[in-house]
């Protein structure tokens, strides 16, 4: 199955310095199948023009096109289309919510956040605080890199706090947090859950109703996507109580010089001409994604991953950090005191693409005690020959480094 | 007319100039709705045009009675033919219609995009809605 | 050569509803030449990767052709490199300048807006008078939709704005402004000065240095290039003295839960992953728009506009507003009292795509004391075939509105 | 070494591990800065690892000296090499000295982008920067 899906990346069957592209950089963001290229494309040559306004067939069909696409995503993550919000990314998604929910925080409220957080899921809530005198707490983690969840749900009914903002998945690490029991625990409080699904969303396929958050994140880049465009889910009632972020065009009910009216969530939360083509080709991104038989990818997934760690154990001086249980498929390591940059440098002179250093995550890099990470992401198009010419190429750069 | 009638004339012309001509004769021949009642309450949102609609149930026999206007002749026109099949019918009647579906059939499917041009699909909308609010 | 052009633009050989398409929309978006189609698919499926973090060769390579847009797009501007912050679109690129700009406003400071301005142009100076007790002053026009300049450099004087924002072309009349003297009678008072160069960025190729102004705000989708892609001009001290807007990953220089510091502008107003794919299909616009002989598409553009103009007088009942001498190729009219609707509906029958409604400028709107126009936007890649098809189109509409 | 010799030997050189492996060495016999020099001032901006760099001018021949250290290997390496193309040169001669064809001729221009992940291309303007405020 996974040869025959490997076939629909263009991307990966590219010579990279003349060698076989082993790209481990998913985390970063995925490669793309060849029906989201197609779909951008398509739009372009043929379908080409701006939603919402228009009375001819062109403008008339996008938009049919691109709110079906809202249907789509709502349906993937089983929620209503009116509490999808189109943005830019994850990060526009975060700082339209901690905007937002500035005005729900007061002087000394406690705003809590895990220290696996990417840094789009810290300044926000970091600039929200300055804004409100709210203050940001960190939820307890092992020294390794493990969230401590025990500890953790006692600080919540402790702190009671007013947000919880939390990754589904840690970036850096891949470790899969259970924000479900989190996000439980804090409801007794009618703490407002926020969960930074950028990680978990193609991996983890969230079923948010089950979940019970009140907000989710994603870009579309990091699943299978087109860049420019993420997204949030809001519950509609929280969500349509937020006051407008960014103004302009198509959110506005009636504007005159002496003012303005807004429309209702989605639309009042997205002024301006939209990035159609994203959307288009996010939405063959996610018939692709519907399409895959999910039991079959986790299991090859699963399969992958066990195989890479269990490969890296057997090199001594290899550290791995956080969580390899539950985890999305991210291998972070460091090898004794050599810097990150080198082994990461050197790997890739083999053909093999992975990421180093603090992943946007300095804070957690603190906790740590270390400058950064080599970092190996998989997705379920890479194989075991991938993780073969990584392993030999690791050991020839560590040889390398020990001259 | 009956929506019947307005079915095969539409279907019997071919072309979208005939079929939109056809639509404004129906939208000329649909009484203007009076002044006072052209109020913000009956304005359906999510019509570039200004689209007036008012629903009610006829006391004698508790069938549906609309009345609408619209400022645009199409709009007047996709009124007429969406008059056409609430009117007279019973409140349980009304919600078994699928407008969507007797558009499609007419080739006016495009009137259901969510463009906001026009607004059948709001308008549809604000029907089904205010025919559940009426029972 | 215009021939030789279109044949660039696939789209415009479709047939919409089996007619051969006039599309008469590019101030609502441009179509795209097939080297922006192709600059897109190339980078999905050949170079895609993130950009900025990655040791690794697709993402340094990545890297250096996104970077290298900026360089070509401050080129194409006449301005520096660091002076350009890539934003979702014109909206996105607005609102990020009113926000900064909150900060150096006060109680009765005067905001000068003219009433041509889109809403994107409006709401987020609303906001921000909202937020500081600042005022928003309109510029005096004419009943007919004509900029009263000499009356416009006169309230300049007599209000002293803290800030100016006014929109080098008009989306909704094409009405080209003369920005150059109403800045340079703005400088007077350290005005600082914005401009929205949505319809000017293709048509004129403003050069900003000559301009004089301090920002410049556009959007890539009406200049050729993909959606969900934008910019903004700043001089660069100013610009460097705005507040962060939004926050989170590859705009900080550090960060900590105790405290966070920000990068220099542009990347301090860049946070996250950006629309990498839009920046280097922008890239192959700004190519596109560079390799065209600009005299000769002028003229080509001038010669079709007055060709319109001048078929659409012979119209009894047609109303055309706004300045036709002074424009972008834009004609919006009406005709006696028919609805704007009806007649973009019946012209949609016959393949011609025009534009009706308010344009999202209500405010003009209710000053011409009309619901809307219809609105015919022209680009260098219509020719005398679609405005002839227009004409007698639009004529069978009157006479079926008429019968 | 001087910058001759340097890129004599990366041209013999092929294929990626042997020069790294050559860059590597360079890198081992740069002096390591004393940890009093390691100022945030001397910090270079715009480099994922840490990279020191201090400009000064030796006394009597009016020529550049360049101290350097960096906490990873490649890069000490790659410092090597630039420090190789400006140590003991004149000020003047610094500013026409095009590091970035240097790096081009040697097969390293990738070095030279505007990734943060390594900062060649910050360090070569902070030098230029530095030594216009030498003069
Ligand atoms: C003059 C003007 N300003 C701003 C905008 C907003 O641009 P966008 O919708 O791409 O953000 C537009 C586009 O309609 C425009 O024409
Ligand atoms: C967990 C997490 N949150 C947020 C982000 C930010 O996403 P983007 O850069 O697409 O806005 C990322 C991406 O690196 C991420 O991994």
């Amino acid at each position: 199955m996974i040869e025959q899906l490997r076939k629909d990346f263009p991307l990966l069957h590219q010579l990279v310095d003349e060698q076989p592209l082993c790209y481990f950089d998913s985390a970063a963001t995925t490669q793309k199948p060849q029906s989201v290229i197609d779909a951008v494309s398509h739009f372009y040559q043929l379908e080409n023009a701006n939603v919402h306004r228009g009375a001819h067939t062109l403008s008339a069909d996008a938009t049919t096109k691109y709110e079906a696409v809202r249907d789509k995503l709502a349906q993937y993550l089983n929620v209503q289309r009116n509490e999808i919000v189109w943005t830019k990314g994850a990060t526009d998604s975060l700082n339209l919510i901690a905007h937002g929910l500035s005005e729900k925080l007061a002087q000394d409220d406690v705003i809590a956040l895990s220290p696996f957080e990417h840094h789009a899921n810290i300044v926000p809530w970091q600039q929200a605080a300055a804004r409100t005198g709210a203050k940001i707490v960190v939820l307890p983690a092992s020294k390794d890199g493990v969230l401590d969840h025990t500890a953790s749900i006692e600080l919540i009914h402790e702190l009671k706090p007013t947000i919880l903002s939390i990754c589904h998945a840690s970036n850096a690490l891949g470790n899969i947090h259970d924000v479900k029991s989190l996000i439980e625990a804090s409801k007794a409080y009618s703490t407002i859950t926020v969960v930074d699904g950028a990680q978990s969303f193609m991996h983890l396929k969230p079923d948010l109703t089950q979940l019970g958050c009140d907000f989710f994140v994603f870009s579309a880049h990091k699943a299978l996507g087109p860049t420019g465009l993420g997204g949030l889910f809001g519950r509609f009632e929280l969500l349509n109580s937020l006051p407008v972020y960014q103004t302009g065009g198509e959110m506005i009910d009636t504007v005159s010089f002496s003012g303005t009216t807004f429309r209702q969530a989605p639309e009042k939360f997205e002024p301006g001409t939209p990035n159609i083509s994203g959307v288009l080709g996010f939405g063959a991104a996610l018939d692709y994604l519907n399409n895959i038989e999910r039991n079959a990818l986790i299991e090859h997934e699963h399969t992958l991953y066990q195989y890479l760690v269990s490969n890296l154990q057997k090199i001594a001086g290899i550290k791995m950090w956080g969580d390899t249980t539950h985890n999305i498929g991210v291998v972070s390591f460091t090898y004794k005191d050599e810097h990150h940059f080198d082994i990461a440098t050197l790997l890739n002179t083999y053909g093999v693409a992975v990421r180093s250093g603090h992943h946007c995550t300095q804070p957690l890099m603190a906790h740590l005690d270390i400058p950064g990470t080599i970092r190996v992401s998989l997705a379920f198009y890479n194989n075991q020959q991938d993780i073969d010419t990584f392993i030999s190429a690791l050991i020839e750069t560590i040889e390398m480094l020990e001259e | 007319m009956d929506i019947i009638q307005i079915q095969e004339k539409l279907n019997s012309l071919s072309g979208w100039q005939a079929k939109y001509r056809e639509i404004m004769l129906l939208g000329k021949k649909l009484p203007s709705l009076p002044e006072p009642l052209k109020t913000s309450e009956a304005l359906v949102k999510g019509c570039e045009s200004n689209v007036w609609l008012h629903i009610d149930l006829d006391e004698s026999q508790q069938r549906l009675v609309l009345i609408a206007d619209s400022d645009t002749r199409i709009v007047k026109g996709l009124l007429a033919i969406i008059l056409a099949c609430y009117n007279h019918t019973l409140p349980n009647e009304a919600k078994d219609i699928d407008a969507y579906q007797l558009f499609e059939e007419m080739g006016l499917i495009k009137h259901l995009s969510p463009s906001r041009g026009n607004g059948v699909k709001a308008i549809v909308e604000r029907i089904q809605q205010q025919v559940n609010m009426l029972q």
